[in-house]
C-alpha cells in the first residue's frame, strides 16, 4: 500500500524560533497587520510503500525521529493519507 | 568628475565597504545608502552589494525588497540608471522583480566560496559594456542560493534577447545554462553572482573584477553626461 | 556539577546568612567550572602573559595587541564542545556568536574567526552527522553575521567520538582609543541591555542548577528546559553594528557581552571589576516567554545579547542609535556605590537578592586537585612504532594521508572585508590588517548616520575614522593567524607535546612572513576529577609556559574545557593553541603550499631526531598511538622562525611549507597536489625518515638560480640546510620509496573527505 | 477573530528540488526502503487576527503571494483553523 505523508518539523516550544520572529517583525511594514506567533519550520512530503497503514506510520516516526528532526529542538507533526 | 556609486546598505548587508572600496579602486566615487531612505541622492550608478539582508530569513531578498529604497532603486532604474546587484544583491533584484528568474539553492546543498571561472557573453550591459564577449575572468564567487532558475520561455528569452552576461565556465551551483549573470532588456540593471570587489587586487589573487567595475563607471559616466 | 556541601557553606559565611534560592542560583552559575575556572586558575597563573606589545591580557573577554599606528588586534579562543555534539548545528553557529561578541565587546571590529575542529572517525554514521552539522553551523552563522572564517583544523581521530571538540576564535581590529573595557563605573549610570528577547533557553547550561539546595520540583523544571540554543546570526550583526556605533561615539562607559550565566554574570563582573555595585531590575528584562521567574531571568543564556554602561545624559542618544541599527535597548540596571549586586523586580518593588557583586566574580573557590601521571604512560612511550614492519608501499601510505580541508572551508566565506592574502589552506592565514571604521575608506553617505545625531559625521563608518585618526602609519600591514592542537602528541607528553604544539603554530605564521606576537589557547581535557586529568592539564601549561617564554611570545587568553569525557573515557589531552603573527611590510603575497617545476627543494631547518612516535602516519597507517616525541631546540625555532619570515619576505621563495603531521612526506606531498606539479628526491633512507615529525623544519622550493643567495641565509642563520631534490614532472618520486602520479595522488586528496562523508556530488 | 493558520510552500512542480533529492537518495543507507517523490518544503504556521474567516483568507492569500512565496518557483497551500 502506498501513502502519501506530510511531514512538519518545527522548533520546540520555547525554543527561540529567530527566523519567524524576523518574519513577523517585518509584516507590519509590509502592510500586513494582526499576524502573532509566527513559527518558521519544515514541511517534507513524500510517498511511502508499506505493508500497512501501521507499519508506514511506524517507519515515518522513526524517520522522523533518526533523521528529519533532531528531537533536542525539533518536534515533528505527521499528517498522513492514502498515496 | 568621477561618476557617483550608491551602495545600498540593507541591515545584515555586508559587502558595502568592500564593494565602495574597490569602485573608489577603479576611479569612482562611493557612497552609502541606507535602505531605510527613500531617496538615492546625487549618484550615477546603484549597487546593491552582497551579504544577508535580513538574515536572508525566509528566502534571500524577500525582506529586503520592501524596504523604502527600492522604490527609488526602481524609479532610478526605469529611467535608465545602472543598477547592478552583486549576489544577495543579485537575489534581491529577482525578489523585486527588476529581473526574472530566481536563485535557488545550490544544487551540491552547500554554501560555496570558491574562485569561478567566468566567459563574458554579452557586452550589451553596464557592466560589460565594452568588454569582449568570450573573455575569461576568473573573480570568486561566495553564495548557499546562486543557483540561477526561471522557466523554459524567460530562459529562451534571455538567450535570444543576449541578456546572458556571465557564464560559468565550470558550473559551481547548477545555474541554469551556466548563468552567472544576467540583465534586463535595457541592459541598465545587471545581477551577478561572483564579486568583483572581491578580485579587486593583486595580493587578493586578480584583479579581473577591476573590468567589470570599470566598465560600469564608463557607463554611469555615459548616463550622467 | 552543582554546588558542593562545601561551596554553600561557603556561599553562608560570605553572606553571613543562608541565601535564597535566587542567590544559591547565581553562585552556582558563577562559581561554575566553566565561568569559575576552579579547578584551572592555580596552573594558569604560570603562563607567561606580559609582553611588549600586550595591551589587554587574559580576563577581559579578549586579549588585545598593539600593532602600532594606533591600530589593536583583539583576540580570543573558546570552546562550544558539548552544545555541538547534541546539536550540531546550532552548537556550532552559538560558538561563532559567542566568540565574536567577546571581540566587539572590547571595541573591536571582528574580522576573522578560525575554527579548530575534532570529530570521531568518520566510519561512523554519528561523527559523519555531528561533523557535517558543526562545519553547515559555522557557515551559516559566520558567513550571515558577516565575518570571514580564515582557517582551522579538521581532525578525525577515535578519541572525539564520543566528545568532539568544536573550538572557534575570533579576531578583530579596533582603533586603539575605541579600546573599551568590561567594567561598570560612575554611580548612577545605567545598564542597558542590548539585543534579543530573554527566554528559557540555555538555563543553567554552565552549571546544572539541580544539585544543591533546589527543591525537587525545580529540578524536574530544569531538567526539561532545553539547553541548546538557536542562534540569530542577523541579530548579532545588528548589534555588531550598534555596539561599535555606541563606542564610536563614545556613548558607552563600559560594555559586555552576555554569555555563560547571562545576566548574572555580566552585572557582577563588570560591577566586581569597576569596584562599584549594581541593582538590577528582573521585570525589566524584556522576555520572549511569559511566567520566567527571576533566577530563570538571571541566567539564561539566551544568545545575541549585550550589556552597557552609559550615562543617564547619554541614554536617548544611546537608543536613538540602537532604533538605527533595529537593535532592542531597554535599561535594566544601575550603578550603584554599594558594592552589591541587589536584584530588585520594580525599582520600589521587592529586593529578590543582595550579595557582594566581587563574591560572585571573584571568590569562587580555587583547587587544587589531585594529580597523577597515568599509570600506563611509560608503556605507552616505550611501544615505539619504529618497531612495526615498513610499509610495503610507502607511496600509498602517504596518499592515503594527504587530505584536502577544502570541502570545509569552501563553506566559509573567507573572503570578506577584502583582507585575506592567504585564504584557507595555507601554513597560516594572512590579512591585511584593516576594517571598515579602522584605517578608514573615504566613504560617504548615510548609512550608519542617523539624523539628529551630534557627532556630526556624515556616516558611521567616516565618524569611525574621524574619531579615531588612525590613519594606519606605522601600523603592521597584516597580520597571520594559525591555530594548531595534537592529542596524540599530548596524549604521550602533554608537556613537551604543547611545547611542540606552540613552536608548530609560530612556525605556520613565519611561513606566511609573519613574526608570532601573542597567543591564545583553548584547553580541551577530560574529567578534572580524574587526577590523571589533572597532571594533564598542568603539565601542558607548563610546556606552553616553557616554549612561550623562549619564543617570547605573552599569553594573552584562553579558554578551558573540561569534562570532556564519554561513556567515562577522557578525550585525550588536547590544548589548541592561536597564534597572531603581525608583518610589518606587506609587499608581495607570501609563495604558499607550492612547487614550481625545474626548482630545487631544501630542507631547511633541525636535522635527526624526528620519530614516529604520536605521528599521524602510525595512527593513519597503523592504528598506533605509542612512543616517544622529538626534541625541540627552541633556541634554534627561534632563528628559524626569523629566517623564514625574512626568506619569505624578501620574495625570494616560489613554495614553503612547514613540515607537521606526517613529516617530510607529507609535506612534499602537499606542496605538490597544491600546485600539480610532482618532485623527485633523493636521499631519504625509510619511512621512518620520510614519515618521521619533528619540529623546526621547512621544505622550500627556490628556483636554482635563487638556491645560492637561500643557502647562504640558512648559515648565516645557523640553520641546516639540505638539498633534497627538484620539483617537476608527473610523478611524486621519493626514490626507493615512493613514486605515484601527481593526477592519482590529486584526485585522491580532493576527494578524500567527500568521500569519507558520503557526499554525493564532490563540489568542484 | 482569531484564526491559526499553516502555510506550507513547496517548489512547484517542474521546478527541480536538490533538498528532496538529496533526502531521498540517502534514506536507503540509513535504512528506510519504500519512500519516494520527497520535497522539501517550508512549514509557516502563525495566528491571524481578521473580522471574519473570509477577511483572514483573503489577508493570508495575499500574505503568500506577495511575501511568503516567490511565485517563480513556489506554491503555497494554506491550512486554516480556529485560533
Ligand atoms: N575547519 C577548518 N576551517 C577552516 N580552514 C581549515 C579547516 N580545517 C583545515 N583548514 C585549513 O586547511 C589547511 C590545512 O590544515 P592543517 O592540515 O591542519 O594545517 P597544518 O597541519 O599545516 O597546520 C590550513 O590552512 C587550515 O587553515
Ligand atoms: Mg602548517
Amino acid at each position: 500500500m502506498r501513502f502519501s505523508v506530510l511531514v512538519e518539523v518545527q522548533l520546540r516550544p520555547g525554543i527561540s524560533d529567530p527566523q519567524g520572529a524576523t518574519i513577523e517583525r517585518s509584516l507590519p511594514t509590509l502592510g500586513f497587520s494582526g499576524v502573532v506567533g509566527v513559527r518558521a519550520g519544515k514541511a517534507i512530503r513524500f510517498e511511502i510503500e508499506a505493508d500497512s497503514e501501521t507499519a508506514a506510520r511506524s517507519e515515518v516516526d522513526e524517520l522522523c525521529r533518526t533523521f528529519l528532526t533532531n528531537p533536542v529542538i525539533e518536534d515533528a507533526t505527521v499528517v498522513m493519507g492514502p498515496g | 568628475m568621477a561618476p557617483r556609486v550608491g551602495v545600498v546598505v540593507f541591515p545584515g548587508s555586508n559587502c558595502e565597504h568592500d564593494v565602495a572600496a574597490a569602485v573608489e579602486g577603479a576611479g569612482g566615487e562611493a557612497s552609502l545608502v541606507w535602505h531605510a531612505d527613500a531617496t538615492l541622492g546625487a549618484i550615477d550608478a546603484v549597487v546593491l552589494p552582497g551579504g544577508f539582508a535580513h538574515g536572508d530569513y525566509l528566502r534571500p531578498g524577500a525582506i529586503a525588497r520592501f524596504s523604502p529604497v527600492m522604490t527609488a532603486v526602481a524609479d532610478f532604474a526605469a529611467d535608465g540608471g545602472p543598477v547592478v546587484g552583486i549576489c544577495n544583491g543579485f537575489q534581491i533584484l529577482t525578489e523585486a522583480r527588476l529581473l526574472p528568474g530566481a536563485l535557488q539553492k545550490n544544487r551540491g546543498l552547500t554554501f560555496l566560496c570558491q574562485p569561478a571561472e567566468l566567459e563574458v557573453a554579452s557586452a550589451a550591459s553596464v557592466l560589460t559594456r565594452d568588454v569582449e564577449v568570450g573573455r575569461r575572468l576568473r573573480i570568486p564567487v561566495n553564495h548557499f542560493e546562486g543557483n540561477y532558475t526561471c522557466d523554459p520561455a524567460t530562459l529562451a528569452e534571455l538567450e535570444g534577447e543576449g541578456r546572458v552576461v556571465l557564464r560559468y565556465v565550470d558550473n559551481p551551483n547548477g545555474s541554469m545554462g551556466d548563468i552567472a549573470g544576467i540583465c534586463n532588456q535595457g541592459g541598465n540593471v545587471v545581477g551577478l553572482m561572483p564579486h568583483p570587489e572581491r578580485a579587486s587586487d593583486t595580493l587578493l589573487g586578480s584583479t579581473d573584477g577591476m573590468v567589470l567595475l570599470a566598465a560600469l563607471l564608463g557607463a554611469a559616466s555615459a548616463v550622467r553626461t | 556539577m552543582g554546588l558542593t556541601d562545601e561551596e554553600a557553606a561557603e556561599i553562608e559565611r560570605l553572606l553571613g546568612r543562608l541565601p535564597n534560592h535566587l542567590e544559591l542560583a547565581m553562585y552556582a552559575v558563577m562559581w561554575s567550572e566553566h565561568c569559575s575556572y576552579k579547578s584551572s586558575r592555580a596552573h594558569l597563573r604560570r603562563l607567561p602573559t606580559e609582553g611588549d606589545g600586550v595591551l589587554v591580557g587574559p580576563g577581559e573577554n579578549a586579549g588585545v595587541i598593539d600593532a602600532g599606528g594606533g591600530i589593536a588586534v583583539a583576540i580570543r579562543i573558546e570552546s562550544h564542545n558539548h552544545p555541538s555534539a547534541v546539536e550540531p548545528y546550532q552548537g556550532a553557529a552559538t560558538g561563532v556568536g559567542g566568540i565574536l561578541r567577546d571581540i566587539f565587546t572590547m571595541g573591536a571590529r571582528p574580522v576573522a574567526v578560525m575554527d579548530p575542529l575534532r570529530f570521531g572517525p568518520l566510519s561512523d554514521a554519528r561523527s559523519r552527522w555531528i561533523a557535517a552539522g558543526v562545519v553547515s553551523g559555522i557557515s551559516g552563522y559566520g558567513n550571515s553575521v558577516g565575518v570571514p572564517t580564515v582557517g582551522g583544523e579538521t581532525v578525525f581521530d577515535p578519541a572525539y567520538a564520543g566528545n568532539p571538540l568544536v573550538n572557534v576564535l575570533a579576531c578583530g581590529v579596533l582603533p586603539v582609543e575605541r579600546l573599551v573595557l568590561g567594567q561598570a563605573s560612575g554611580v548612577g549610570n545605567l545598564a542597558v541591555l542590548l539585543g534579543s528577547a530573554t527566554g528559557r533557553d540555555g538555563i543553567g547550561g554552565v552549571s546544572v542548577l539541580a544539585s544543591a539546595g533546589f527543591t525537587d520540583d525545580a529540578e524536574v523544571e530544569a531538567a526539561k528546559r532545553p539547553n541548546v540554543q538557536v542562534g540569530d546570526p542577523f541579530e548579532e550583526k545588528r548589534l555588531i553594528e550598534a555596539c561599535l556605533d555606541l563606542l564610536d561615539r563614545r556613548l558607552a562607559t563600559g560594555i559586555q557581552d552576555l554569555g555563560g550565566a547571562g545576566l548574572t554574570c555580566a552585572t557582577s563582573e563588570t560591577a566586581s571589576r569597576g569596584g562599584v555595585g549594581m541593582d538590577v531590575d528582573v521585570a525589566a528584562v524584556p522576555l520572549r516567554e511569559p511566567g520566567m521567574d527571576p533566577w530563570e531571568i538571571m541566567t539564561s543564556e539566551s544568545q545575541e545579547r549585550m550589556l552597557a554602561i552609559v550615562t543617564p545624559h547619554d541614554l536617548d542618544a544611546v537608543l536613538e542609535v540602537c532604533d538605527h541599527w533595529e537593535v532592542r535597548a531597554t535599561v535594566v540596571g544601575r550603578v550603584t556605590g554599594s558594592g552589591r549586586l541587589r536584584i530588585v523586580y520594580g525599582w520600589d518593588g521587592p529586593v529578590l537578592a543582595d550579595v557582594p557583586a566581587v563574591t560572585l566574580h571573584e571568590d569562587a573557590p580555587l583547587y587544587h586537585r589531585p594529580m597523577t601521571r597515568p599509570a600506563d604512560l611509560d608503556e605507552r612511550r616505550a611501544d615505539d612504532p619504529s618497531r612495526l614492519d615498513p610499509p610495503a608501499d610507502c607511496g600509498a601510505d602517504l596518499v592515503a594521508m594527504l587530505v584536502d580541508a577544502s570541502w570545509v572551508y569552501h563553506q566559509y566565506d573567507h573572503q570578506l572585508f577584502l583582507n585575506t592574502v592567504v585564504a584557507p589552506g595555507g601554513d597560516a592565514a594572512l590579512l591585511r590588517l584593516t576594517a571598515p571604521g579602522v584605517r578608514p575608506r573615504s566613504t560617504r553617505g548615510s548609512a550608519g548616520g542617523h539624523t539628529g545625531l551630534a557627532a556630526g559625521a556624515e556616516s558611521g563608518w567616516a565618524a569611525a575614522g574621524a574619531g579615531s585618526g588612525s590613519t594606519g602609519t606605522g601600523a603592521a600591514e597584516a597580520m597571520a593567524l594559525s591555530t594548531d592542537g595534537n592529542g596524540r602528541w599530548c596524549s604521550l607528553d602533554p608537556r613537551h607535546g604543547t611545547a611542540l604544539l606552540v613552536a608548530e603554530a609560530a612556525l605556520n605564521v613565519a611561513c606566511v612572513g609573519a613574526r608570532p606576537v601573542a597567543l591564545v589557547n583553548c584547553l580541551n581535557f577530560g574529567n578534572p576529577e580524574h587526577p590523571e586529568v589533572m597532571w594533564q592539564l598542568s603539565e601542558a601549561i607548563d610546556g606552553m609556559a616553557e616554549a612561550c617564554r623562549a619564543l617570547a611570545i605573552p599569553v594573552v587568553g584562553g579558554n578551558v574545557s573540561l569534562y570532556n569525557e564519554s561513556l567515562g573515557r577522557d578525550i585525550d589531552p588536547t590544548p589548541v593553541v592561536g597564534m597572531l603573527g603581525l608583518v610589518d611590510r606587506l609587499v608581495v603575497a607570501p609563495p604558499g603550499i607550492a612547487m614550481t617545476a625545474g626548482s630545487r627543494l631544501l630542507l631547511v631547518g633541525a636535522s635527526g631526531g624526528a620519530t614516529l612516535g604520536g605521528s599521524l602516519w602510525a595512527a593513519t597507517c597503523r592504528d598506533h598511538r605509542g612512543g616517544t616525541l622529538a626534541p625541540l631546540d627552541l633556541d634554534l625555532h627561534s632563528r628559524l622562525l626569523t629566517l623564514v619570515a625574512d626568506l619569505v619576505n624578501a620574495g625570494q621563495l616560489d613554495g614553503i611549507h612547514d613540515v607537521g603531521d606526517g613529516g617530510v612526506g607529507v609535506a612534499l606531498g602537499e606542496m605538490a597536489v597544491r600546485s600539480g606539479v610532482g618532485f623527485t628526491v633523493a636521499g631519504i633512507a625509510d619511512h621512518d625518515e620520510l614519515f618521521g615529525e619533528a619540529p623546526s623544519r621547512v621544505v622550500v622550493s627556490v628556483a636554482p638560480g635563487a638556491a645560492g643567495a637561500v643557502v647562504a641565509a640558512t648559515e648565516a642563520a645557523g640553520v641546516a640546510c639540505v638539498d633534497i631534490g627538484s620539483a617537476g614532472g608527473e610523478r611524486l618520486v621519493v626514490e626507493g620509496l615512493v613514486d605515484v602520479s601527481v593526477a592519482e595522488a590529486t584526485e585522491s586528496w580532493r576527494t578524500a573527505l567527500p568521500r569519507m562523508l558520503g557526499v554525493v556530488e564532490v563540489p568542484r
